[in-house]
């Protein structure tokens, strides 16, 4: 069968906080990987900003002359245009996590599911707590993203009557914020009883706050997207606090890379839209997602 | 009567004719060599005018910001307003279209509200700083603060993405082009040039310089300072409102983070370009190829791949001080 | 024209410094107005120029009561100040500075050919050929800057025309054509207003001599009826004896505290030589221009130089900053009160003791001991001032004077270096200073004046070096000192 | 040895006491009340403790930024500094624990480690600008990125993390207290003091001041310019390793986020101070208060949810002007 040769641009966002750290690391495992290939290039850009996104797609094309692109937006409605550009030009495109506002820009969709990030640990949290208790949320950056999780989560608790949200504050995907919002959450509400921090990273610097203030009220810190550290803590039990995350592992860029350079290495297409499903971690499955050498 | 100096030492020496700032020029001569040895892609003239396009916005940022930095100011908020307004120009284009109005008169409406917009958010930076009596770094670290909050109030936190049927209409004033040239270039080569000629050749020039020098002995020679400073700000909001239009047909969208750190890519652009922080005199012309330098350096890095990623900010640092040292001070 | 001033009060908060002033100035008249440091001449002089507004009173024009909400509206009547201290704006030229506020345009653009025509013409006038309009006022020193000023008032065609010390800094060629000017404006029906602490150039110069103290007008004469003394015991109250005081000869053997062989500041001077001995007083005259200054720069490390050989107290050191000549025992006065010599916007406390601080840390330093030492510097100068702590810079042009003085001599040098050090300075405590310099060599210090006034280095100085050019011309005993020699090596027609 | 003047105006003693900046002060009183009045938790010892310990990082770099913005000068990398010397600090105390020395020792050798670097950093602007006389704005955007990267690089893009003994030895200088007052809070106080004496009360901080004023008069007062510049760049990379040395333990580690934007609210913290950004004049008290008051409004907006989260940077904002204006220069 005929090799053609490919020429694979990645664009993604710059390492600016752990999960992004997990992008990078997966993005070059990829390359390193495919690049046994000498007739497989793989060029691996990263923006912290979308329009330095958009300027890296130009360079791509321009410059490097790519013929397929992996792409995880660094904002969907931003890079719809540039995407679209991209395309105008014969490149085939996947797109990963963020979809754009107008998927006929794009020919492939992979994504992790970011329904289910705010949905897993609603229904854990529910069910831990029977039902009833105080919870408090932080947020990350306001994004589309963001929102999504978040109106997930709320649409759940809306089934639990019992279960009061008391407030949800940006934390912005930070540990330095994120120990300040919640030592302010602390000093605020003396009755809490699990904390969603929709962010492993976030999770760290709650549990920093919750130590800090000898706190015993809190039973459970709900992280996500499954940082090694916090994956670990979760196999060795070591925190009784950490009881369970849900997955949303920046590995999948690996995956939608690999599979993007090998289609088109044959010359096929991918399906359409490759929704890679965020599930629920415990201690029992925990090991199916540590990866020691990633940084996240 | 001052004494004919035929047997001085030389002192003509030490009036030499002042040229154009050549550190920036010098720097980015050198930069474009070492683009051209490292892909040969880069001397191409696709990439050329790609790399002055993704420069217009901070570049007539920064032809603002010249002025504003001349006069003795400084703007911290260009990037949020940049993102308000653009957020706004979409909601109200969103809004106008479905009342029928043809997409082009909805798109030149959007356009005439940022460039009103931020003459109208510089103007209140103007205010506050002269009738306010407060420092315009604290101003415009507040206003930076505001500007970004309400629009991530606008969009809720998400984004606000511009209706398709406009996005199309108003797409070419980005991706369009005269002569061969994208519009974005046509736009900021205009602006600089209006700047230059309004800095270098028009008494209100004239008055940001002065103010900038030594605001007290502008104000005792008639002056009207406070006037002056309004302009300023306001011209520098009405820079950042074209900037704007020629944003939002690019990416269509504005969110959260639009526009974020603009504010000191256009204050490098213009400190790079020669002009001294501290005010009093500066050019239109170094501002100009400082942008384009800026933007030069992360082409070349997007170009290349020599290095880990991690390390571009790294050389985006040591590019900025080594033009810096080229033109430094005489002792 | 006819400008009258009716009971003009002034106050600086609690502090007044006018009070009551009556004055009326007619066309084609020149006046000198005359006062100690501090007696309210700039102050009132602002007034009419609508710098500041009067706390009561009130300015009339021909009769006609006017308020002038600021100098423009002062201008527009035709009435124009040129500041003591110096107002231009150091980044622009200096046809930039002339029309600031006025510039001439074409349609929408500045007429830039216009002005560098007409700035060309007025510093022809004054007698700066050899600046160029488009010389920014930064690289100007300070007697070309005040040329500028004069020109920038021409440009304004004044019909009262005030002139706070504009003499203080030029040489008397330079004073000479000014004078020259004074007199073709008076013909021409212009009012002027010439202040000044050089009695001979009001006796020169003027027709009428107000005389202010402490805030009030004490005499208003013709100039003809009165002598130079007359007029400093008017402005001091009381009588003034002899100006210079007696110069005994420097002590056989008395060991050489500085002596500078082959020192050249390329661009400014060229292989100078001269030695200082304790308790000698060393003056150097020269032309504006003729590299006095910068000389003592370079000495100092603040310009590019080099010597063949240099020795402060004792110790072969060419220093490369003031601070290590400071630590060698010289201090350096510099001509540029306010772009050099003083901080004012800091203290006087500050201001004082910013270069002997010292004195005053053990380790730490103690306000208490600091301030002892203003009370102390404030009687010894005889610095007027409200209070003491105010900003230098709102002190009279005088005071700031004998305090950027008091502050020089503070670290106690071996050997200070004084570059005008009466600038400004009014006839009582200009003899004060004299005082001062002749017991400061007394204690065995060497003491270096350069100064544009030729009397006062011919009454102070055991020698003086006349520079032309940037080269040593002559260096002349006490007993050859005389104007006119002073005079003819200076212009080289010796 | 100068003449008497027995008839000069005898000088009135008035010498009056010089007030702190009130400005700042009575806004912080207002917050505070405002605060109170919205939630009861917030005037507890408890809260007031948690702000003032958080203020601590951001409040001993701005005691350094005082310093540095009275000099007329300015520096935008701390917060990458800060970053950097902690990923510095946490590498190196993970290599020396498997060496087999005590965790005491590891954590003191990571702590001098966090000073010296700070200080070598500080040093290296400080050289930069004098001799190679380059702005100090340019000099410290250049190494706000190159700390930054290589940070990233260090960490590979991810964080830091300090391995778990240490965390535990270490742990106790940021969450240990002494008569019921965190270590942090007695750091910050003492460096606050130490930099109000250094400030007011010796020759070096009087030559600050006179640098600030007029560079060419402290020069030609015979001040060591280039020296006190020097030394002041020093003094702020020592605050900032001595901020690091105390942040380290906090969350033990550092990734490319930890820094970010400090340099923002340290300069902020000092101008609404009260010091003036064109340098001179300031004090370390209205330092001292500005920081606290910055970190009271967040802390007030995260105890209540009256307005919309996305709106907390718009209050921040209006706080800040608010505040600037109460304290506005005289006309
Ligand atoms: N802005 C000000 N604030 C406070 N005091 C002031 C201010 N301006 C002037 N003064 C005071 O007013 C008095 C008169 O000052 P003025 O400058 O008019 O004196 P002068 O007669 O011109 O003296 P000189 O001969 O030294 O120039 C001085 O004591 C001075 O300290
Ligand atoms: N050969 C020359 N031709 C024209 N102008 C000259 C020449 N040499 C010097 N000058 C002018 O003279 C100035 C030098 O003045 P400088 O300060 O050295 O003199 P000075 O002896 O200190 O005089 P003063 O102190 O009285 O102002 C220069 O700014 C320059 O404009
Ligand atoms: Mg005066
Ligand atoms: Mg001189």
């Amino acid at each position: 069968q005929a090799q053609n040769k490919v020429n694979l641009g990645v664009a993604i966002p710059a390492a600016t906080h752990s999960f992004a750290a997990g992008l990078v690391y997966w993005a070059n495992e990829a390359k390193k990987e495919l690049e046994k290939d000498p007739n497989i290039k793989v060029t691996i850009k990263t923006a912290s900003g979308a329009p330095e996104q958009a300027n890296q797609l130009q360079d791509l094309v321009t410059a490097t002359k790519i013929d397929s692109l992996v792409i995880l937006p660094f904002e969907s409605a931003a890079l719809t245009r540039p995407v679209q550009q991209v395309k105008a030009k014969g490149v085939y495109v996947t797109v990963v996590d963020r979809g754009l506002t107008d998927t006929s820009a794009q020919d492939a969709y992979v994504s992790g599911d970011n329904t289910a990030f705010g949905k897993v640990p609603a229904e854990y949290l529910a069910k831990a707590l029977n039902g009833k208790g105080n919870i408090v949320a932080l947020r990350g950056i306001p994004t589309t993203i963001d929102n999504e999780r978040m109106d997930a989560f709320m649409s759940v608790m809306k089934n639990h009557p019992g279960i009061k949200v008391l407030d949800a504050k940006h934390g912005n995907w930070n540990r330095d914020d994120a120990f300040k919002v919640m030592q302010d959450f602390l000093t605020r509400f003396k009755e809490i009883d699990a904390v969603w921090a929709a962010d492993d990273d976030m999770a760290f610097g709650v549990l920093r706050a919750i130590e800090q203030a000898k706190r015993k009220d809190i039973k459970i810190v709900f992280g996500g997207a499954g940082a090694k550290a916090m994956v670990k803590t979760l196999m060795d039990g070591s925190n009784p606090l950490i009881q369970a995350n849900v997955s949303y592992s920046p590995k999948f860029l690996y995956e939608a890379i690999k599979m993007t350079a090998l289609a088109r290495q044959k010359g096929q297409k991918l399906p359409a839209s490759t929704i890679v499903p965020s599930v629920l971690i415990t201690k029992e499955n925990a090991k199916d997602f540590y990866f020691p050498d990633s940084p996240f | 009567m001052p004494p004919e100096r035929t047997d001085a030492p030389a002192p003509a020496a030490t009036r030499r004719w002042r040229l154009p700032p050549l550190g920036p020029l010098l720097g980015l001569l050198l930069l474009c060599i070492a683009g051209t040895l490292l892909n040969r892609e880069f001397a191409t003239t696709d990439n050329a005018l790609n790399v002055l396009t993704r420069t217009a916005f901070i570049g007539i940022i920064a032809v603002g910001m010249c002025f504003v930095i001349i006069s003795g100011g400084i703007d911290l908020s260009v990037g949020s307003m940049a993102a308000l307004i653009a957020g706004v120009t979409i909601l109200l284009m969103n809004k106008l279209a479905p009342l029928g109005w043809p997409p082009a008169a909805v798109v030149v409406a959007g356009m005439a509200t940022a460039v009103l917009l931020g003459a109208l958010f510089g103007l209140a930076h103007g205010l506050l700083i002269t009738r306010g009596r407060i420092e315009p770094f604290i101003v415009t670290l507040g206003t930076l603060g505001i500007f970004r909050a309400y629009l991530t109030y606008f969009a809720d936190g998400g984004a606000l993405a511009l209706d398709n049927t406009l996005a199309d209409a108003y797409g070419p004033v980005y991706y369009g082009s005269l002569l061969g040239v994208p519009i974005p270039v046509w736009v900021f080569a205009l602006v600089a040039i209006a700047g230059a000629l309004l800095l270098k050749r028009t008494a209100y020039g004239r008055y940001v310089q002065a103010i900038g020098s030594n605001e007290q002995v502008a104000r005792y020679a008639a002056v009207d300072v406070d006037r002056t400073k309004v302009l300023t700000y306001t011209l520098l909001g009405v820079c950042v409102g074209i900037a704007t239009l020629l944003y939002v047909p690019r990416l269509g969208s504005a969110s959260p983070t639009t526009g974020l750190l603009w504010e000191l890519e256009a204050i490098a652009a213009v400190i790079v370009g020669g002009t001294a922080l501290r005010g009093g005199a500066g050019s239109i012309g170094g501002t100009v190829v400082g942008a384009i330098l800026l933007s030069v350096i992360s082409n070349i890095l997007n170009l290349t791949s020599i290095i880990s990623v991690y390390l571009n900010a790294a050389v985006q640092g040591f590019v900025i001080i080594a033009v810096a040292f080229m033109q430094r001070r005489r002792p | 024209m006819q400008v009258s001033l009716r009971g003009i009060v002034k106050r600086f908060g609690p502090v007044q410094v006018l009070h009551g002033v009556d004055l009326a100035f007619e066309p084609g008249h020149v006046y000198g107005l005359l006062g100690e440091n501090g007696a309210g001449k700039s102050t009132l002089m602002k007034i009419l120029a609508g710098y500041e507004a009067p706390s009561e009173g009130s300015l009339a024009v021909n009769g006609r009561t006017v308020a002038f909400d600021g100098p423009r509206a002062a201008e527009a009547q035709g009435i124009v100040l040129i500041h003591q201290e110096f107002n231009l704006a150091e980044d622009l030229t200096v046809a930039q500075n002339i029309f600031l506020g006025h510039e001439p345009r074409r349609g929408l653009w500045l007429d830039d050919a216009a002005m560098r025509a007409t700035a060309r013409r007025v510093l022809d006038e004054v007698g700066l050929p050899q600046v160029d309009p488009d010389t920014r006022v930064r690289e100007l020193i300070v007697a070309e800057r005040q040329l500028v000023e004069i020109a920038k008032a021409l440009s304004r065609q004044a019909r009262v025309l005030v002139m706070d010390e504009p003499t203080a800094t030029l040489t008397p060629a330079e004073t000479g054509r000014l004078f020259a000017l004074v007199a073709r404006l008076k013909a021409e029906g212009v009012c002027i207003v010439f202040i000044s602490h050089k009695l001979d150039e009001v006796e020169r110069a003027t027709e009428t001599v107000v005389v202010m103290r402490d805030g009030r007008v004490v005499a208003q004469q013709p100039t003809a009826s009165l002598t130079r003394a007359q007029m400093a015991n008017l402005m001091v109250g009381r009588e003034l004896a002899d100006l210079y005081p007696p110069r005994p000869p420097v002590p056989e053997g008395a060991p050489v505290l500085l002596s500078v062989r082959g020192l050249s500041v390329p661009g400014w001077a060229e292989g100078v030589d001269f030695e200082v001995r304790a308790g000698e007083v060393f003056g150097f005259a020269g032309l504006v221009g003729a590299g006095r200054t910068e000389l003592f720069e370079g000495l100092l490390g603040l310009r590019p130089r080099r010597a063949d050989a240099v020795q402060i107290a004792g110790r072969a050191l060419l220093p490369r900053s003031p601070r290590e000549a400071a630590e060698a025992g010289l201090t350096y006065l510099s001509e540029d009160r306010k772009g050099r010599g003083l901080h004012v916007r800091l203290g006087l406390r500050e201001n004082l003791t910013l270069m002997a601080l010292h004195r005053h840390a053990r380790p730490w330093l103690r306000p208490a001991s600091e301030h002892g030492a203003l009370q102390q510097a404030v009687r010894d100068f005889g610095i007027r001032c409200g209070s003491l702590e105010v900003p230098a810079g709102s002190l009279s042009g005088g005071n700031q004077q004998k305090l950027a003085l008091a502050r020089v001599l503070h670290p106690e040098p071996r050997v200070v270096v004084l570059d005008e050090p009466t600038r400004g300075v009014d006839i009582g405590a200009k003899r004060e200073i004299y005082a001062l310099i002749r017991r400061l060599a007394d204690e065995g210090r060497a003491v270096v004046v350069v100064s544009s006034e030729l009397m006062e280095l011919i009454g102070l100085c055991h020698r003086v070096a006349v520079m032309r050019a940037g080269r040593l011309q002559a260096t002349l005993s006490a007993a050859q000192l005389n104007e006119q020699e002073l005079i003819a090596h200076a212009t080289g027609t010796h």
